[in-house]
C-alpha cells in the first residue's frame, strides 16, 4: 500500500478518535453511560494503526521516506511543514507506541469500568497516542516538538484526571511545571539551530555537523538533553515522575513507563550525529544517566506503595538508557526502550491488577463494618495474591524475572549490551565510562533485588489484609489479562531481537543491524579502535558476570524476603543505618528544591506584598507567579476609579510621547 | 497692521492649556466637559489661522466638522451627566468611583 | 537645534503659567466681602422663596439639546450655499442639490425619530413615560 | 472655481465604498424602522444581513487594486477591504449574539442595533482614510456611539459612570489628536495623508511643529487602542458596559484605530523618528497589561487587561516599521477579533440573572464546561489562541508581529513580549482550570441551576462555533497572513503611480 496514505491514517486515526470520543461525551450526556462504545472506538483507532504501521514495517525498503502533507508556515527562511518521516528508528517508536497503547487501551475498557470520566479517559488517551506520533513521526523540530507539548499536556491531563482531589491536581500541576523547564531549553536549542542553520528539519540539522562552530554545538546538545530530562525525569527534574502515580494505572503504564518517558532516549538518538560531535557533553549525559540510575534504584528498595517502587524503576531503567546514550550506543538505549516497554507496562498493568483487587477488598470490608482503612496501592497490607490472582502473579514474576535481566529473558540482553557498551568504551580509553560501568553493575544487583521484593510482598507470603479469611481479592477480568499475557510474553522474548556479539560476531544483532549507522540507518555509532582477539574473551566474561549479577540478586532477594518477609526491610535499615535515611527519605530532593527555590519565592514576594491566600503551590513558576502576581496586584492600584487621575495619566503619557517623539 | 501666525497659534496654545488645566483640575463633571469644548475651539482657532495663512481650505471645512462633532458631543455628554445625576445625586466626579483596581 | 525648540518652550510656559496664574489671581486680587443680601438669589428685588435650584422639567433640556444639535448641522449648509452659484455655473447644479437634500433627508430622518419616540411631546403622558422610563 | 465634473466620478466612488454606503443606508432604515414599528425583532437581523453582504462585497473586491476615493478622501480596496472585513465581521457576531443578552438583561431596544451599525461606518471611515479630516469624522462617529452604547444600562450605577468616564477621557483625548492635527497641518500644508512625505521633502513647516503634531496625533490612536498610559480608562469602561458590546468595543474600534494608525505611519511618515516611542509604549502596555491581569478575579477586567496587552502586541508589529510589520499588525488584529469577540460572547451568555453570574466572578463559574460544554470547549479555544498556543491563530499571529520586530532590530521588545506572553499563560489557563478541573461550590448550585434553566441561543452557538472554528482554520492554514502582505506593495504601488 502507499505509505502516504498509512502514514495519513495512522496520525488521524487517533486524532478522530479524541474528537469523537471527547464530542461524543461532551455534548451527547446520555451516551456517557454506553462504556463499550467509547472503549471500542478509543481501543479500535489505535490498534488499526498498529496494524498499518507493521504494513508500513513489512514493505520498508531500506530507504528513509519522507511524507509531506502541507506547508504549516513558510515566511522568508523559516518553513514549518508538517512532514513525518519513515524510517527504521521512526518504524520501531511507533510499533511501540501504536502496539503497547493499543494493549493498554484494551486493558483500560476493562479498568476504567464504572468511572464517570470514562468517555473523558478514552478521549484523553486518543489524543496522547496522536501528539506521541507526532513526535516520533515528525520529520522536523517544530513537529516534534508539537508533539513534545501534546504529550506533556495529556500527560497534565490525564496525571489529574481525578481532578476532584486536590492531589492529584498538584501532582498534575508539579508535572506540568517541571516539564516547561525542559521544554524552555529545548525551544532554546531550536532557536539556536535555526539561526546557525537557517532551518529545522532533520535532514539539514543532521547532515554535517560540522557546520555548527564546537561551543554551539555543545550548547545545543546539551539544552536538548536537560529538554530530555525534563521528559524523561532524569537528574535534575525528575521529581515529578513519582507524583505523576496519581494518574489511573493503565496511564502510568503508556505515558509515564512505556513511551513518553522514553522521548527524550528518541529524541537524542534521532539528533546522534549531533550528540557524538559533542563528547563533553557525552560524559555529562553519561555521568547524569549513571547517577539517576543508581539513586532512583536506591530509593525504589524503602518504597511500600507498589506504583512508586515501579515508578523509581522506571526513573532506573531510564537512567540506563541514558548511560548508553552517554556512551555512544544510541541504538542500545533503543532497543532497551523496546524492551522496557514490554516488560514496564507488563508491570505496571500488573499492579494495576492487583490495585483492582485491593479495591475490591477495601469495598467489602468496608461493606462488613470494617472500621479501619487499607490502602489499595500499599504492600504492606497485600501478600499471598497468587492464589487469588493467578495470571497477574504470573505475568508479574515474568516480567520481574525480565527487568532483573536473568538470562535469556529480555531484559537481560539490551541491559547487558548497554554494560558491556559502557565497559567497550572505557577500554577504548574514555575514563568516564568506567564509572559508569560500575555504577551499571551495581544498579543491575540492586534492581534484582526490589524487584524481588516487591514481587515477593506482594504475592507470596501471607494475607495481610484484615478479615483475610472472609474478604478475598479476585482475578481481573479477561480484557485486562489478556494485554497481560500478551506483554509478559514479549518480556521474555523480546530480547532476541538484539543477540550479543559474542554469537555470530554480532551477525543476529537485528537490531543493530536495522538501526546502525554502519548498517544505513538513522543511528549514528562513534568509531571505536578494533580489538585484539582477547576481547572476545572479556565479552563471555563480561555476560557471565552479569547473569551471576541478575541470579544472585535474584536469589538473595527471593531469599530474604521470602524468608523474613516485611521484617527484612528492618534488617537492611540497620544495616544501612543513616543511608536508609536518605533513601527512605527519597534523597530530601523535593524538600530541597522547596527550601532553595520554592519557599524564598514566595517568603520574599509575601513579605513585599499584600498577603494572598490562595495558590499557594510549590513549584518554581508557581513562584515566580507569586512575584508576578505581586506586581499586579501593586500595579492595580493605580487604577483609582477617579477619573481625574486617568487624565492626569494621559497628560503625563502626553509629556512622555512628546519628550521621546522631540528630543529622542 | 498684520498679526503674524505665531500669535494665533500661541493664543490657541494658552486655551488650550487653560481647557487641559481645567479637566484636570475642576470637580464638576460640567465644567470639565466645558473645559473639553474649551479645547476644541481652541483647535479651531488655529485650524482657521493656519488655513488662512497657507491659503489652504481644508483646514476650515475641517473646523465645520469640529463644530458639529462638538455639537454632538455635548448633547451626548449632558445626556450621560444627566443619567448619573440621576442615580447618584452628584456631578462630582470624584464620586464616581464604583469600578477601581 | 536646541533653538528650534524655543519657540515650543515658550508657548508652554507662557500657556501654563497664564492659566494658573489667571485662576489664581481671580482668587487672590478678587474683593471677598460677603454678606447675606450678596449671597442670596436675585429675584427681581424680591426676596427668594425657596431654593433656586429647583429642578426643571427634563423637557426643557431635551428640546434645548435637540436644538443645538439640529442648529449646528445647519453650519454645513453655509458652505453650500456660497458655492452654489459656481456649481450652476459649472451645470452641477443637480448634483450637488441631490446630495444637500440627501443631508436634510437624514436630518430629517433624526426629526422623525425624535417626534415618534416622544421626544418633542409635552403633554402626552404615555409617551414620555415610555421615553423616560429606560 | 472651475466645478465640472465634479460629480462624474459620484457613481463609481459610491460602488467603491459599497459597503460604508449600505451600511448607512441600513442604519437609517433601521432609525425609521424603529420610530414608526417600534419593532426590535426584525432589526438586528437587518444589520447581520447587511454585514455579511458587505463582507461578501469586501471578499470580492479585496483582490482588486486599491484605490482613492472621494477626492482621495478614503481608500477602497486590499488594505481597506481587510479591515473592513474585520470590522464588518465583529458587527455582524456582535449583532447576533446581542440580541439574546440584551433580552436577557432586559434592554433590547431597535436604537442599540443601529447605533452599532452606525459606529461601524465610523470605523470603515476611519479604517480606510486617506485625510486626516475622514480620520477625525470616522473616529467621532465611532466614538459618540460608543459612549452611548456604554451606558445603555442607564438603570445601572456602573454603566452610567463608566460611560461618563468613557465620553470624558474619550473627549480630553481627543483634544490632544485634534491639536495634533492642527500642528501637523501646519508643519506640512495638507491633510491629506498620501501628500504629506512630498510637502515634507519639500522643506516645509518645522521640525518641531511636524513632530509635536505626530506626537499628540499617536495620542489620540493610543487612547482608542488603549495603550499604556492611555488605557487607565479601559478596565473600568468594559467592565461596566454590556458584555456583548464590550466585545464589540474591545475588538472593532482597536481594529479600526489600528488601521488608521497603519495608514498614518505607511502613508504619511517615512521617517523613523516615530519607533522608537510606539516600542516604548509597546512594551510599557505588554507589561502593565499581562501583570495587572493576573491580578484580577473578575474575569471581564479580566479581559480588560488582556485586551490592553494585545494592544501592546499590535504596537510591537507597527513599531517594526516595515511592510511586514503592518500585515502582521493587520492579520493579528483579525485574529484578536474572532479570540475576543468569542472570549466576550461566551461570558455574555454565562451572566444570568442571580447574584452569582452578574458579578462574574472567576470561582462562580467553576465546573461550567461539563454543564454548558459549549461554552467549555470554545472557551477552550479562546484562551488557548489568546495565550499563543498552536496551532491556534493567535500563535501565528504573534509570530507574525514579533518575527518582523526582530528583522527591524527590536529584539529586547520581543524578548519583553515573549516574557509577558508566557505569564499571560498563567490567567488564561486559569479560566480554563476553573471551568473545567474545579468543582462547583455548593452556594452557587441554584443559580448555576438556574442558568441551566435558560438554554444557549440559536445564534450564540452559531457564532462561538464559528469563531472557534476559524482560529483553527488561520492556525492550520496561515495563507491568509501572506495575503496580507501585499496591501502593502499594492498600496505603495499605487501611491508611486500617483504621483
Amino acid at each position: 500500500m502507499n505509505s502516504d496514505f498509512l502514514v495519513q491514517w495512522i496520525l488521524l486515526l487517533p486524532l478522530a478518535g479524541a474528537v469523537l470520543n471527547g464530542l461524543g461525551g461532551l455534548f451527547l450526556p446520555a451516551l456517557r453511560e454506553r462504556e463499550s462504545l467509547f472503549g471500542i472506538v478509543g481501543t479500535a483507532v489505535v490498534a488499526i494503526p498498529f496494524v498499518l504501521t507493521l504494513i508500513l514495517f513489512l514493505q520498508y525498503s531500506g530507504e528513509a521516506h519522507v511524507t509531506t502533507f502541507y506547508t504549516w508556515m513558510a515566511a522568508g527562511d523559516l518553513d514549518v511543514s508538517f512532514a513525518y518521516r519513515i524510517d527504521e528508528l521512526s518504524l520501531i517508536m511507533t510499533l511501540v507506541v501504536t502496539g503497547v497503547g493499543a494493549l493498554i487501551h484494551l486493558y483500560s475498557v476493562g479498568y476504567m469500568h464504572g468511572d464517570p470520566g470514562y468517555w473523558r479517559f478514552f478521549a484523553y488517551l486518543n489524543l496522547f497516542i496522536f501528539a506521541m506520533l507526532n513526535l516520533v513521526l515528525g520529520d522536523n523540530l517544530p513537529v516534534l516538538f508539537l508533539g513534545w507539548e501534546g504529550v506533556g499536556l495529556c500527560s497534565y491531563l490525564l496525571i489529574g484526571f481525578w481532578y476532584t482531589d486536590l492531589k492529584n491536581s498538584a501532582a498534575a500541576n508539579k508535572a506540568f511545571i517541571v516539564n516547561r523547564i525542559g521544554d524552555f531549553a529545548f525551544l532554546m536549542a531550536m532557536f539556536v539551530l535555526f539561526k546557525e542553520l537557517g532551518a529545522l528539519d532533520f535532514g539539514t540539522i543532521l547532515a554535517d555537523p560540522q557546520a555548527l562552530s564546537q561551543s554551539n554545538l555543545n550548547w545545543v546538545v546539551l539544552l536538548l538533553f536537560i529538554g530530555a530530562t525534563g521528559k524523561s525525569a532524569q537528574i535534575p527534574l525528575f521529581i515529578w515522575l513519582p507524583d505523576a502515580m496519581a494518574g489511573p494505572t493503565p496511564v502510568s503504564a503508556l505515558i509515564h513507563a512505556a513511551t513518553m518517558v522514553t522521548s527524550g532516549l528518541y529524541l537524542l538518538a534521532r539528533v546522534s550525529p549531533l550528540v557524538l560531535a559533542a563528547p563533553q557533553v557525552m560524559a555529562v549525559i553519561a555521568i547524569i544517566g549513571a547517577l539517576t540510575a543508581i539513586m532512583a534504584a536506591t530509593i525504589a528498595i524503602t518504597q511500600n506503595d507498589i506504583k512508586r517502587v515501579l515508578a523509581y524503576s522506571t526513573v532506573s531503567q531510564l537512567g540506563f538508557m541514558f548511560m548508553a546514550t552517554g556512551v555512544g550506543a544510541f541504538f542500545v538505549a533503543i532497543f532497551h526502550v523496546f524492551t522496557h516497554a514490554f516488560f514496564k507496562a507488563c508491570l505496571f498493568l500488573g499492579s494495576g491488577s492487583v490495585i483492582h483487587g485491593m479495591h475490591h477488598v477495601e469495598h467489602e470490608l468496608h461493606k462488613k463494618g470494617h472500621e479501619g482503612h487499607i490502602d489499595p496501592q500499599d504492600m504492606r497490607t497485600m501478600g499471598n495474591l497468587r492464589k487469588y490472582m493467578p495470571a497477574t502473579s504470573t505475568t508479574y514474576l515474568l516480567s520481574t524475572l525480565a527487568i532483573a535481566g536473568i538470562p535469556l529473558f529480555s531484559g537481560f540482553f539490551s541491559k547487558d549490551e548497554i554494560l558491556f557498551k559502557a565497559f567497550e568504551y572505557g577500554y577504548s580509553g574514555n575514563t568516564y565510562a568506567w564509572f559508569v560501568w560500575i555504577v551499571g553493575i551495581i544498579t543491575a544487583l540492586l534492581t534484582a533485588i526490589y524487584m524481588v521484593r516487591s514481587y515477593v510482598l506482594t504475592f507470596r507470603g501471607k494475607e495481610r489484609w484484615p478479615m483475610a479469611d472472609e474478604v478475598q481479592p479476585h482475578e481481573s477480568p479477561w480484557t485486562m489479562t489478556v494485554p497481560l499475557w500478551i506483554l509478559s510474553s514479549l518480556a521474555v522474548v523480546g530480547g532476541f531481537v538484539g543477540l550479543p556479539g559474542v554469537i555470530a560476531h554480532g551477525e543476529w544483532n537485528w537490531i543493530h543491524h536495522w538501526l546502525g549507522a554502519p548498517y544505513g540507518g538513522p543511528v549514528a555509532e562513534p568509531v571505536l579502535p578494533a580489538h585484539g582477539g582477547g576481547f572476545l574473551a572479556i565479552e563471555w566474561g563480561l555476560i557471565l558476570l552479569g547473569s551471576a549479577i541478575a541470579i544472585g540478586g535474584v536469589w538473595f532477594g527471593w531469599r530474604a524476603y521470602d524468608r523474613h518477609g516485611l521484617d527484612y526491610d528492618r534488617k537492611i535499615s540497620e544495616a544501612t543505618g543513616r543511608l536508609y535515611g536518605l533513601w527512605r527519605g527519597k534523597y530530601y530532593w523535593d524538600e530541597i528544591y522547596d527550601r532553595l527555590v520554592v519557599q524564598p519565592l514566595i517568603r520574599g514576594s509575601e513579605k513585599l506584598l499584600a498577603p494572598f491566600d490562595e495558590y499557594v503551590v510549590d513549584g518554581i513558576v508557581n513562584g515566580v507567579g507569586h512575584v508576578t502576581r505581586g506586581a499586579g496586584q501593586v500595579l492595580r492600584y493605580l487604577q483609582t476609579g477617579r477619573v481625574q487621575n486617568y487624565a492626569l495619566a494621559i497628560v503625563f503619557g502626553v509629556a512622555v510621547v512628546l519628550g521621546i517623539i522631540l528630543f529622542g | 497692521m498684520e498679526i503674524s501666525l505665531d500669535w494665533y497659534l500661541a493664543l490657541s496654545a494658552v486655551l488650550f492649556a487653560i481647557g487641559v488645566l481645567g479637566v484636570l483640575f475642576r470637580r464638576n463633571a460640567i465644567v470639565i466637559l466645558m473645559s473639553v469644548e474649551l479645547m476644541l475651539n481652541a483647535v479651531n482657532l488655529s485650524l482657521v489661522a493656519v488655513s488662512q495663512s497657507i491659503g489652504d481650505l481644508s483646514g476650515q471645512i475641517l473646523v465645520f466638522f469640529v463644530m458639529s462633532v462638538a455639537a454632538a458631543e455635548a448633547a451626548v455628554g449632558l445626556a450621560i451627566v444627566i443619567a448619573i445625576f440621576r442615580k447618584k445625586v452628584s456631578v462630582d466626579v470624584n464620586d464616581f468611583t464604583l469600578f477601581r483596581y | 537645534m536646541l533653538s528650534d525648540f524655543i519657540p515650543l518652550f515658550l508657548s508652554m510656559v507662557m500657556a501654563g503659567g497664564l492659566a494658573l496664574t489667571l485662576l489664581k489671581a481671580a482668587e487672590i486680587f478678587g474683593p471677598k466681602r460677603p454678606n447675606v443680601t450678596k449671597r442670596a438669589a436675585y429675584e427681581s428685588g424680591m426676596d427668594p422663596i425657596g431654593t433656586a435650584r429647583d429642578r426643571y422639567s427634563i423637557k426643557f433640556y431635551l428640546v434645548a439639546m435637540i436644538f443645538i444639535v439640529f442648529d449646528v448641522e445647519v453650519v454645513f449648509l453655509y458652505p453650500w450655499a456660497v458655492s452654489f452659484r459656481d456649481f450652476i455655473a459649472a451645470g452641477e447644479a443637480g448634483g450637488v442639490l441631490a446630495v444637500v437634500f440627501l443631508f436634510i433627508i437624514i436630518l430629517g430622518i433624526g426629526l422623525l425619530y425624535d417626534i415618534k419616540k416622544g421626544g418633542l411631546d409635552f403633554d402626552d403622558l404615555r409617551h414620555q413615560r415610555e421615553f423616560q422610563g429606560r | 472655481m472651475d466645478l465640472t465634473g465634479a460629480y462624474a466620478s459620484l457613481g463609481s466612488d459610491l460602488g467603491n465604498a459599497f459597503s460604508l454606503v449600505l451600511l448607512s443606508v441600513v442604519g437609517l432604515v433601521m432609525v425609521v424602522w424603529d420610530s414608526l414599528r417600534n419593532d426590535h425583532r426584525a432589526i438586528p437581523w437587518i444589520g447581520v444581513a447587511a454585514s455579511v453582504l458587505a463582507i461578501s462585497f469586501e471578499l470580492l473586491r479585496m483582490p482588486g487594486p486599491a484605490e482613492k476615493i472621494f477626492y482621495g478622501l478614503m481608500w477602497a480596496g486590499g488594505y481597506a477591504s481587510f479591515v473592513n472585513i474585520i470590522i464588518l465581521a465583529a458587527t455582524a457576531f456582535t449583532l447576533a449574539i446581542s440580541v439574546h443578552y440584551l433580552d436577557r438583561i432586559g434592554h433590547n431596544y431597535g436604537e442599540v442595533y443601529s447605533l452599532v451599525v452606525f459606529a461601524s461606518a465610523g470605523m470603515i471611515v476611519l479604517g480606510s482614510a486617506n485625510s486626516l479630516i475622514t480620520v477625525f469624522v470616522g473616529l467621532e462617529t465611532m466614538s459618540i456611539c460608543l459612549y452611548i452604547l456604554t451606558g445603555l444600562v442607564r438603570t445601572e450605577e456602573g454603566s452610567v459612570e463608566s460611560a461618563l468616564k468613557y465620553f470624558l477621557l474619550g473627549a480630553f483625548s481627543t483634544g490632544f489628536f485634534l491639536y495634533g492635527i492642527a500642528l501637523l497641518y501646519a508643519a506640512t500644508g495638507t491633510l491629506y495623508l498620501d501628500e504629506m512625505p512630498a510637502a515634507l521633502a519639500g522643506g516645509a513647516g518645522s521640525e518641531v511643529l511636524l513632530w509635536g503634531g505626530v506626537g499628540l496625533l499617536f495620542i489620540g490612536f493610543l487612547f482608542k487602542v488603549s495603550a499604556a498610559p492611555f488605557h487607565m480608562w479601559t478596565p473600568d469602561v468594559y467592565q461596566g458596559a454590556p458584555t456583548t458590546l464590550t466585545g464589540y468595543m474591545s475588538t472593532a474600534s482597536k481594529a479600526s484605530a489600528f488601521a488608521a494608525l497603519v495608514l498614518v505611519v505607511y502613508h504619511a511618515l517615512p521617517a523613523e523618528r516615530w519607533m522608537l516611542v510606539l516600542a516604548i509604549v509597546a512594551a510599557a502596555t505588554m507589561i502593565l497589561g499581562n501583570v495587572v491581569a493576573i491580578a484580577q478575579s473578575n474575569v471581564k477586567r479580566m479581559l480588560a487587561y488582556s485586551s490592553i496587552a494585545h494592544a501592546g502586541y499590535v504596537l510591537v508589529g507597527i513599531a517594526a516599521g516595515t511592510t511586514a510589520g503592518y500585515s502582521g499588525a493587520l492579520f493579528y488584529l483579525l485574529v484578536y477579533t474572532l479570540m475576543n469577540i468569542g472570549a466576550f460572547g461566551v461570558m455574555a451568555a454565562l451572566e444570568w440573572d442571580g447574584h452569582v453570574g452578574q458579578k462574574q466572578d472567576l470561582d462562580s463559574l467553576a465546573g461550567i464546561g461539563y454543564r454548558k460544554p459549549l461554552l467549555g470547549v470554545s472557551m477552550g479555544f479562546f484562551m488557548f489562541s489568546l495565550t499563543g498556543f498552536p496551532p491556534l491563530g493567535g500563535f501565528i499571529g504573534k509570530y507574525a508581529v514579533f518575527a518582523p520586530a526582530i528583522d527591524a532590530g527590536l529584539t529586547w521588545l520581543v524578548i519583553v513580549g515573549l516574557l509577558t506572553s508566557a505569564a499571560s499563560a498563567y490567567y488564561y489557563l486559569r479560566v480554563l482550570y476553573v471551568f473545567w478541573m474545579k468543582s462547583p461550590e455548593e452556594e452557587a448550585a441554584p443559580a448555576l441551576d438556574q442558568l441551566m434553566a435558560s438554554p444557549l441561543s440559536m445564534s450564540t452557538s452559531v457564532v462561538l462555533v464559528v469563531c472557534a472554528g476559524l482560529l483553527l482554520v488561520l492556525g492550520i492554514y496561515p495563507g491568509v497572513l501572506e495575503s496580507t502582505t501585499l496591501f502593502f506593495s499594492d498600496s505603495a504601488a499605487a501611491v508611486a503611480a500617483i504621483r
